[in-house]
């Protein structure tokens, strides 16, 4: 693509010929009056030469489409706001080399997946030697010393462990989000390290398949890493984070 | 037909070492009751409600025995003592509890004759009972007809009961042969079962006796419409395994989740109590003739398919002995397995196809219950749906039984309208479109495909071996499956185990042992 | 579904969660501007709570989207406008002895797939004795003659068969739509039969896959019908519009 | 590895009667020429470009010499005799024609010998070049190497050449093997070449020299920079048939789709017309080491895949004769099949099975081109994708070679960006996960996918004795391919053949049979 548009839409075969699939359910039976409303609802979002290539019954009043259009709406990519956590991202080696230089001791780093919540294997890919996809996990680190409580961990037992440790930073896993059980799980947690002083002395980092750097941002985390996260960015934001909190870096 | 040339005497081992193994469970089981024991036999005898602090009544007699200090003599009995010696009924019996003071073990009067004999007649009335649901269902199964093996089993997840009512009838009229309503998230580690209608859960609908109720009815209802039996599941694995095993009996579900192992490792539940609790469940089970669903196939979402596959094979042997001495017929052992390997191995196919084929002829009365690919499941849902595709393909060419759909959407959220219908709509065509396929090929003698499944029977025989030298509680321990280590004193529920007394009584567990002693 | 709504959304499971899914390729770099554009344009489009569930490189700077969200959009299913082409739907014997009652005659047809156009199964399957899915094709009415003139036709050599056998409808087959020629197609022929006066003496049946009731309408057509168009639903339609005109019925 | 049990005497027969079938055609063929055979033979000679009209140099010329009556003694004499006659080159007589009276068959001077010994000299360099041409496409093959079989293979078709680029570019860096740069709508009706570059076409991108260059070149520079050769493949049958031929052999295209039946049947070509340029053309193609598509996979497009899958083998036993006759080694030989059958029926993927593994076995070298679901595609994009996942299946379990993939949206549109990397992704994930199936799997002696391939075959058999009895031609008219009727007069392009002179002199005729001959 040698091109480099500044208002951009969808691309089917044509630069910026908005080329959107959809589907979703409607409730209403399956007919002339379901389609019209498929179409309606889809030029309601914006589509033009609308396309409903398929519909059909899913019973008890219900009909399902697939709907190809055309976007209208242009998207301004300089205007684009986007955080994107700074950090140098380093390999295992640099990292211990990083934390041996720059903090001078171990780094101590506590983690659960918290609440109700029992997907483990999150958190562990993140913090067990056996790490993710050929990426070291942080026990393995000779630099950082972790702590994995598991999952379905209060908040209280977390922070707990927290202190006994004397924790640099906290990871928080959250996979489970249905009627955003997360939400209230994570700003709790939040309440409870500002309730008891300790918030500003910890590196709060929050993961899981539905978290996104700005969501974190915006329930007052650190850093926020989603799906397909390697042990070695979170090594890497921590480490550089300290170093940046001690003004070894900026 | 035998596909694999595995050999036999290999089997025969493992099925040894299995009975070993559980041997010695099983005796500090048979010595060991647990509150939920106790008030799954209170729900045998129709204790149910909740008090006005909303707390349900088993759990509030129960626990006015266990802190009387008298639980191991059994609750039926100081219920039965009770209602005789005050000559009551037990809407009187919860109208003195509301009286926090009052101890239910204090009443007297009756003799123990008497409160033997009008255990063993209730008891053998709620047995009848129970076995007349059973007949109905027979005879109803066997009026409307199933759906052709694998049956489609899916799951819906509102957290609403009435929500969950219109997701299900859909499901059912667009082929779906077996519904399971996912429970609220967390409900296994409640040491109680909720009471009532749910209208409002997280993640899926609590499992209490008035939802099977509600579910089960609108499953007949469409059932009849279309003319096929449409088979009902909920979950027993937790803390209440026993009490949710009776609710499913009286409620005439047609399966049940139930496996201690599942609890243990992935609930963090204490393997002791569960151990206990999985047992008496499974007896009433075995009575009210469900099918239990085993959750082996969750170890392949923590440990890798490829490396581990033999750890589900070892845990099916054991599950299988656990089974076996609860009375449970191999045809109702839904024992679980799983296509979980990573998609972009090569091969990776014919290894689960192995896997599948293999479960198949060793456990070949046993309605195996296969899960589709979850784990290596991405929000990328044209992928994902080809995945299940290739499942479905695995799972008709290797004949399984109980057949769970995956989901295009699982990586996402649980199952909209949309994506079951997809999903149903997948199975119905792959499974229709290669239906004898299985009868048609053959493996080639010492091919990748039979290597595998030998291999994979030899690697759990092995693990048999040392689970056998260790004891299956101390390989827990040693992470032997899933990669998960619990110990025998960790965990939840452990408060909740009692020894028996020598005066321990509860006639369900005499009589259902009578019922399978002579079959 | 007992209850009846007015404003309806799309349903994922519970009424009016207004989920819907999306996917469309943006022309830029996978990474997290380009999953922020993602983001923007399904907010644009009316959703909430979007969640870019799946986001991967497709090669030389563009990049794949997989989105869920709620949509915001309502809409009013007593407003709906929508054409349903009016017409007693009869089975195969029932229009024929409607054919003998009301028009009291045979009843000729012409039909082809016009313009370059080469796609005769369309066609084939409403006029040709074999029909479709089992639904005898138009040949097979004994109170029918149809000419099925086959695919690449112009359309003026259509209109010189539908006058050389005095045609009572013409029917038209469009399969091809890129860069809209089926409507260039479409509009040509109606523009010929005015121009030779003949419009108003045929009836005027268009079909297609991407043919909808209210495109035919839109164009001049007295009507269009789309996918899974059996040849009873035409047959029908033909004898109803004829008695219809000749004032037997209203 | 042989599975089908398929009976090599019925094979053999089947081989014989199409030979018979071929015999009296071929004769036809070798006493007619067509306007396209002899702009073909200009094209070789360099004839390039247009007139100040528009109009192609070759049309121009071969209609000049039309005009005159004279075509029946072969383009080539003419303009080789007024090259020398002229003493000029090729420029000096497009600037000539520019003048409407001019003549080129007027031109007069050189003897025949002169001319006789320029054409072969001349054809002589050409056919050099050709040659130079494929071996270097030879070593470029070997040092960049290819991917697996089955060899993937996409279209673009934006209409506009450069975007087409992009597109297939981007297909080379998700795994695409092959690439087809789809016709504009309708191009196989022209009865001339356009020319240039193309921006704006219908539903695809003309076939002209100057987009086979640009395409060629962009697929060298990916196949460069990802080390995996990427071929090139465009579309020769229609009116053009052997000039699109001779392109394809300058600009090193790797293969071409190329038949006279595709033509007759689907854009109602006059069959002799068409028979006659399919000859030229493939022995161009033969000499220039492409590979031939032929389009029997269409028939299942307009008849039932499974009532008329005798007609697809029927037909590829007589593309083969017609290819053999041309010269084609078997290897260059990519015969069409297509998994076309309603997905709806039960067992359908078992039929789909032995008819590909059928094709297989009896064209053993020739690579296949397997042509995915069209037919049966809806607006149901979950549902088509599943559909090309089973055929990914069914390619990989019967070891084809050329594989076009199915595209969710075939029911929608020509192939966005997405679509088509969602296709590749399908069957990369498919064919790598059941990479070996085919070599570990064996079909049961007498079983449903055996029997259905003896069916075919003998059905098949009997279907080439009717045509053997009737002449091909009569067959075409019966309705025997694809139902569809076609009469040796009707059609278009019947009045672009020419009987050929006795004089008749076409230098690479001759040079390609002697070529033929002893290799
Ligand atoms: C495996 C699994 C299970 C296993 C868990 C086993 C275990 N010990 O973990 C079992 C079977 C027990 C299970 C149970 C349930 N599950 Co579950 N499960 C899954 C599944 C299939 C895979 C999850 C997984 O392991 N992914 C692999 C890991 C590596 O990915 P990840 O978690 O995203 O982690 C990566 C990043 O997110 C990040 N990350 C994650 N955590 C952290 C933390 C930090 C600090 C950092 C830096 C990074 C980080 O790094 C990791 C590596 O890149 C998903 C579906 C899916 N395919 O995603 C459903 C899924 C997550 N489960 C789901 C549900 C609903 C449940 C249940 C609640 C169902 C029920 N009602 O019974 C139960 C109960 C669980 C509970 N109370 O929490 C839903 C959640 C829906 C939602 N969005 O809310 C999903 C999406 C399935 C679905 N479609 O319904 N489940
Ligand atoms: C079969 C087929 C072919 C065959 C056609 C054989 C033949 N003799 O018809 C062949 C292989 C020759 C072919 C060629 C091409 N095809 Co084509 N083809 C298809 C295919 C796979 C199926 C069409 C079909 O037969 N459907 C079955 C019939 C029964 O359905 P139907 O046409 O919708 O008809 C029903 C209704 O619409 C309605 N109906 C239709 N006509 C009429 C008329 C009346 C009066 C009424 C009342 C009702 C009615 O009733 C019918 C029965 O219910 C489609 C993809 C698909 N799956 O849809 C592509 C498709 C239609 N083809 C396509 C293209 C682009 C082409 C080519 C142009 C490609 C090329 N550049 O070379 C060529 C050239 C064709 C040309 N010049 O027109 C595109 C069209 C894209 C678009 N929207 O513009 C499609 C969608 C494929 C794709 N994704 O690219 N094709
Ligand atoms: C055997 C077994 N029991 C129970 C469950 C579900 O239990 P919970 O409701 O605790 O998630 C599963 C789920 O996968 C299971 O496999
Ligand atoms: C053998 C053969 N030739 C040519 C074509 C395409 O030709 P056209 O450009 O006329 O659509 C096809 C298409 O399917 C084919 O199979």
């Amino acid at each position: 693509m040698e091109e480099k548009l500044k208002k951009i839409k969808p691309y089917g075969d044509t630069l910026n010929d908005g080329a959107v699939q959809l589907s979703f359910t409607l409730p209403l039976e399956a007919g002339p009056r379901a389609d019209a409303a498929a179409l309606e609802l889809s030029k309601k979002m914006g589509l033009e030469d609308v396309h409903v290539v398929h519909s059909n019954s899913l019973g008890l009043g219900f009909s399902f489409f697939v709907v190809y259009g055309k976007c209208r709406h242009l998207i301004d990519v300089e205007k684009l706001k986007f955080i994107e956590t700074a950090f140098p991202l380093m390999e295992f080696d640099e990292v211990n080399r990083y934390i041996r230089m720059k903090i001078g001791r171990k780094i101590t780093v506590a983690g659960a997946c918290t609440g109700t919540d029992a997907h483990t294997v999150g958190i562990d890919s993140i913090m067990n030697m056996k790490g993710f996809h050929g990426n070291p996990g942080l026990e393995r680190y000779s630099e950082i010393t972790a702590y994995n409580m598991g999952s379905q961990v209060r908040n209280e037992d977390l922070i707990a462990k927290a202190i006994e440790v004397d924790a640099d930073a906290i990871l928080v896993s959250q996979v489970v989000t249905q009627k955003d059980i997360h939400l209230s799980n994570l700003t709790h947690l939040v309440d409870i390290l500002e309730a008891e002083g300790m918030r500003d002395n910890v590196i709060l980092v929050v993961g899981g398949p539905r978290i996104t750097p700005a969501l974190a941002k915006e329930l007052g985390y650190d850093a926020g890493f989603g799906p397909g996260t390697l042990p070695q960015d979170v090594a890497s934001f921590i480490a550089y984070e300290m170093a940046r909190r001690k003004g070894g870096e900026s | 037909m035998k596909k694999l040339d595995l050999d036999d005497k290999k089997i025969e081992k493992a099925r040894e070492l299995a009975g070993k193994i559980v041997s010695p469970v099983q005796e500090f089981i048979s010595s060991h009751t647990t509150v939920s024991v106790e008030r799954a036999v209170l729900r045998l005898f129709g204790v149910d409600g909740v008090n006005r602090d909303e707390i349900p009544m088993p759990n509030v007699i129960v626990d006015n025995i266990n802190n009387a200090g008298k639980l191991s003599k059994g609750a039926a009995w100081w219920l039965g003592k009770a209602l005789i010696s005050l000559d009551c009924t037990l809407p009187d019996i919860y109208e003195k509890l509301e009286d926090k003071k009052f101890d239910i073990t204090s009443v007297n009067g009756a003799s123990d004759e008497e409160v033997r004999e009008f255990l063993d007649t209730q008891a053998g009335e709620v047995l009848d009972e129970i076995t007349g649901k059973r007949e109905k269902r027979k005879s109803l199964k066997e009026k409307l007809g199933e759906g052709k093996e694998p049956l489609l089993y899916v799951i819906v997840a509102t957290g609403d009961i009435y929500g969950d009512v219109v997701q299900a009838q859909a499901a059912a009229l667009q082929g779906a042969d077996i519904i399971a309503v996912i429970r609220s998230t967390g409900q296994s580690l409640l040491d109680y079962v909720p009471y009532g209608a749910t209208t409002e859960g997280y993640g899926g609908t609590y499992a209490t006796q008035e939802n099977f109720r509600i579910m089960r009815q609108a499953l007949d209802r469409i059932g009849n419409e279309i003319g096929r039996y449409v088979r009902l599941v909920n979950y027993s694995s937790g803390l209440c395994m026993p009490e949710i095993a009776v609710m499913g009996a009286m409620e005439e579900l047609d399966m049940l989740l139930n496996d201690a192992m599942y609890g243990i490792l992935f609930r963090d539940i204490n393997m002791k109590r569960t151990f206990i609790d999985q047992y008496f469940s499974r007896r009433i089970i075995a009575f009210a003739g469900l099918i239990i669903n085993t959750g082996e196939d969750n170890y392949l979402t923590t440990s890798d398919a490829v490396e581990e596959a033999h750890t589900v094979l070892a845990s099916q042997f054991i599950n299988e002995q656990f089974a076996l001495r609860a009375g449970l017929k191999p045809s109702q052992m839904g024992l679980g397995h799983a296509f979980e390997m990573d998609p972009l191995i090569e091969n990776g196919f014919l290894m689960e196809l192995a896997q599948a084929q293999m479960a198949r002829e060793i456990f070949p009365e046993a309605p195996l219950k296969y899960m589709p690919p979850t784990k290596h499941k991405i929000g990328n849902i044209f992928f994902s749906h080809l995945l299940d595709g290739m499942f479905n393909l695995a799972s008709v060419m290797s004949n399984q039984s109980i057949h769970l759909l995956g989901m295009m959407t699982e990586a996402i959220h649980t199952p909209f309208l949309q994506d079951r219908f997809l999903s149903i709509e997948n199975a119905k065509y792959v499974m229709n479109n290669t239906r004898n396929l299985s009868d048609d090929i053959m493996f080639v003698k010492g091919g990748y495909i039979q290597e595998r499944a030998q291999k994979v029977l030899d690697e759990a025989v092995r693990m048999l071996e040392e689970v056998e030298q260790t004891g299956v509680m101390k390989a827990i321990e040693n992470k032997k499956f899933a990669s998960v280590s619990r110990s025998p004193g960790g965990g939840k529920g452990l408060e909740g185990v009692v020894a028996k007394a020598k005066d321990y009584y509860n006639p369900f567990e005499e009589k259902l042992f009578q019922f399978f002693n002579c079959r």
